[in-house]
């Protein structure tokens, strides 16, 4: 190894790649293909507990599972932490509920072209939350490692950055070329929350448009949820089993949550509603009146009907359903 | 007299002019979608576009809102994963990267986490990497479309989120980071940009119509090297101008930035 | 007087009934298949078959050819890549896998690649270890169904193709395969075998009814431990030979084989 | 490290996992998406060199690319090397045209449970070829490997046998748990040949059913021939792209061939021949009639037609055909 100085990221690792450990989860997870039809509220108060680390599907304002995180801030779940990779609406919403004191961070606190979110940044700059910094393919094959039962992956990114010195990952020499490259340590959740456009009532899901890391997030974590915008039979399932994403024995609960990705789009179904998350960034300039809104659109709310009928109900829908096929 | 493009249409046009056919090119969303979608319908129509978030190769009918939005997947060739896409640029399938940052340095280093000298107590919070880390190592060669300015074009970073040259010379290459990449050209508002082919430091290949030496001196913290010769930049054909305006962004969503 | 079942009929059914409700198995064509349709017909209809070309969790209309022909996809919940299903096993999902060789040794070990001393001039040459280091590698417990002689049941077996319990002890664990995995019971026309909990020799659970400890000891070549108390396997019912002669393998595919 | 003693598999690896000189080659290929159809002969003749490693894809008996091998032979390609991942009539075929010399073997000669290759086994007896052992799991993963553009993956499999012995893989220690962990090295075939249901003339390819390797053999290989049922239009992989296997920049060659996979299986469209793949198992008994056989059905066939033609040709066909819909 000589000349070569291999090196180690001074970030928190929040949560050990234990593949021993992790097996003996997945082998006491019960496998009979039962119905898990349940409740957002009932699923957030069993399956998502104070400290609990998530990975939230989709990609911050596409294909978002909304729905049970307006439940995490009624509950008002505390100390949890997240993976940030592109959380965009999802890490603002996070934010708004005081809901976490952790972040393994790819991409937080912004919401893409659209700008970036006063209240995110202040509690991220807060000195409050421990960060642990990633790039994004780095938090998407650190899923990958544990969703193959591996305790990390080699990569090719990161190397001789700031964003390598603040993260947990390792420098390694390839046993073959000893060329450096980077060991991503395997990331399992404790919860996984996803929106799907199609399950049964087993959890078998179907996903249309980009998988972004889902397929991979359901195998890496200990508990899912997922919200879906139609329950199917079966045997819709088995006419084309090439279309299943997530197979039934991941999943622990599932609830059939139409226009679930709302605010957020959902491919080949509804179009993000861009003034409705303006209202948002709008919103967060003054501290005041920001409770105010969160106040008003989530926790004032009883369910995420509410809060849909809030924004315009099923003509607002209407009109994204009619963008999202505008071409 | 007014001019005949603004500052943002030459710099999507001299992007989209960088762009081959029969390249490949991961875009995010505005500037660099825009000069890919230019590109695409003036000298390169075999170009191919990738979404960071899963989307290849799609039939553009607008400019997206999010590098993960149905747009990206439109008549798409396939939709697939972020994990998917990354290892397409990992293998060496992907000729080019857009970026942009808060800062730059003389090397093509890129922040975009944190401004401050303390990491654990930023003044200022970005998002951090997203992808950026990821393409700008694992692409042949990256873009940057920034508008240039002393506060932007740094002496040092305050955070190297996203490699550039590293330390210049051959200390990319020493970091383990693929052979042969690294920062290829920076386009701003004054000028075009590539690296010195040995100390890897940024220098001036072509001044905009207009511009001169000393505004890329007061609007740069570090050195540029100027060599002995250098361009005039080819200003935007009519041509390049009206698919610009009437096809890649009639609603002036991007260009209306100028 | 015709016996009630023969012994291909008794192994299957052993098989099936080691397989619990609610389990994960791999199973390839054959024995194993017929054992896993058996379960999922009887007492464990909650039981998942697998098949390490991709097939997941299908409606076996009839025994598959090949462990990828399109029978294991037949209203399948998923149709993927080996990979995948390889991945499934490795991160601890997969409760049960099937296995079978040339040669067993007493620690489990299976050899299904060269018969001879010498790897590079081998005697005869077989198949290698296709998925089945894999699977026993990654899967909880490892089941064997085989015929039972000194040939097959060997000192030592010629390769290690896949892995027993190695050289017994915690060898298995020390060589850095999954913690608590490893061989579970090997079902012959003899007997039913299973392992010592410490030195993780093969050990007699229960022998088959008519059969002897003769029978074990003669087609044995290494010495099988001997409980001092050890049971009659039970014999199959009614309704598993009815259930596995009119609904599993009505053509007699494999217990015709017998 | 300890007590860990790090072993070395003896066995020879065929290819280097080089990575940056993968790097240059995909960045020198060309990228354009064009027509790439051709014929059969052609593909054989301009992009299998004598001496280069293949990747076949499909599982031995199901979706495998029958017209390219049986060209391979009748163009009398040599010192072929071959990844053995569940090579059942494919690696029959080729030990029948003697094209190789080298083999990464995870499972070879057998036909499943139809037999073994009395003609393979022979040729694999006789010490001429060079052989290395692998699992069924490690080549996919190889082949991941390379795909993902990384010199090796990490797995649990081969630890501890004979199989690790006689292969190419290294023992390593988990940079995080220190637990031991098999590297496997990228593999990077010189030609993948695969048979799919559906491509567009530039080789955007569909596949129904599962997919065995066929995603990463298709990025790992420097070059790649697609045979497909049936060519559609490219508008109409556009309509479908979550269903896009393999993207048109990695396919040098696209041939129709109706009943490509014949004498094997296609899913959903014909069941394998098993009468045919009996008389395969049974002129291998004796040499001079194996001679014969082959010379009658590949040698003196003028192409995939003439052999499907000594098969029973349509009537044959219908009835596989039928088969396959039985269920």
């Amino acid at each position: 190894m000589n000349e070569k100085e291999l090196h180690k990221g001074l970030g928190k690792l929040f949560g050990a790649p234990n593949t021993d450990d992790m097996r003996l989860f997945f082998k006491g997870k019960n496998k009979a293909m039962k119905n898990k039809l349940t409740s957002v509220s009932e699923a957030v108060s069993s399956l998502v507990m104070d400290g609990d680390y998530l990975a939230i599907g989709g990609f911050g304002g596409v294909r978002i599972p909304t729905a049970i995180i307006h439940e995490i801030l009624r509950q008002k779940k505390k100390n949890l932490g997240f993976a940030g990779h592109v959380s965009t609406h999802d890490c603002q919403l996070l934010s708004a509920g005081k809901c976490f004191n952790r972040c393994d961070a790819a991409y937080i606190v912004g919401l893409e072209a659209r700008g970036l979110s006063k209240n995110a940044r202040r509690i991220f700059e807060s000195g409050d939350i421990e960060i642990t910094e990633w790039s994004n393919a780095a938090l998407a094959w650190r899923f990958k490692a544990a969703a193959m039962g591996i305790p990390f992956l080699p990569a090719r990114v990161m190397l001789g950055t700031d964003t390598f010195k603040y993260s947990a990952a390792i420098e390694m020499e390839c046993p073959f070329t000893q060329q450096k490259l980077t060991a991503l340590p395997a990331l399992y959740p404790d919860v996984a929350i996803i929106h799907v456009h199609k399950a049964d009532v087993f959890g078998n899901c179907q996903i249309n448009g980009i998988l972004v890391a889902d397929d991979d997030i359901s195998k890496a974590s200990r508990k899912v949820i997922i919200t879906t915008e139609t329950i199917i039979s079966n045997e819709e399932i088995r006419r084309e089993p090439e279309k299943t994403v997530i197979p039934y024995w991941y999943v622990d609960a599932v609830i059939e949550v139409p226009y679930g990705s709302y605010p957020g789009n959902m491919p080949g179904e509804y179009f993000s509603d861009e003034t409705h998350l303006k209202k948002w960034l709008l919103a967060e300039k003054d501290q005041e009146t920001f409770e105010k809104f969160i106040e008003h659109q989530i926790y004032s709310s009883a369910d995420f009907y509410e809060y849909l009928e809030k924004n315009g109900g099923m003509n607002n829908m209407k009109e994204l359903v009619r963008l999202e096929h505008l071409y | 007299m007014k001019a005949r493009y603004n500052p943002m249409e030459l710099m999507i046009t001299i992007a989209a002019r960088n762009l081959e056919d029969g390249a490949m090119v991961v875009v995010g969303t505005g500037v660099p979608c825009a000069a890919a979608m230019l590109a695409q319908m003036t000298h390169a129509p075999n170009l191919t576009i990738l979404f960071e978030a899963g989307g290849v190769a799609p039939i553009l009918p607008t400019m997206p809102i999010s590098v993960g939005d149905s747009r990206t997947t439109h008549k798409a060739l396939k939709a697939t994963s972020m994990a998917e896409i990354m290892e397409l640029c990992q293998a060496g399938i992907v000729d080019y990267c857009f970026l942009g940052g808060a800062q730059i340095d003389k090397y093509g280093n890129l922040n975009s986490t944190i401004i401050g000298n303390d990491y654990y107590k930023p003044i200022t919070r970005f998002p951090g990497s997203g992808g950026a880390n990821d393409l700008a190592s694992l692409c042949w060669k990256t873009l940057v479309v920034t508008p240039q300015n002393q506060k932007r074009f740094a002496n040092k970073v305050d955070f190297i989120t996203t490699p550039g040259y590293l330390q210049g010379g051959n200390s990319r290459y020493d970091a383990g980071l693929p052979a042969n990449t690294g920062p290829f050209k920076v386009i701003t508002d004054i000028g075009v940009y590539g690296y010195h082919t040995e100390t890897k430091e940024m220098m001036l290949l072509s001044l905009h119509p207009g511009k001169t030496m000393t505004d890329v001196q007061e609007n740069t913290e570090f050195e540029i090297l100027i060599p002995d010769q250098f361009e005039t930049t080819l200003e935007p054909t009519e041509e390049e101008l009206k698919t610009l305006r009437e096809k890649v962004d009639p609603t002036q969503v991007i260009i209306g930035r100028s």
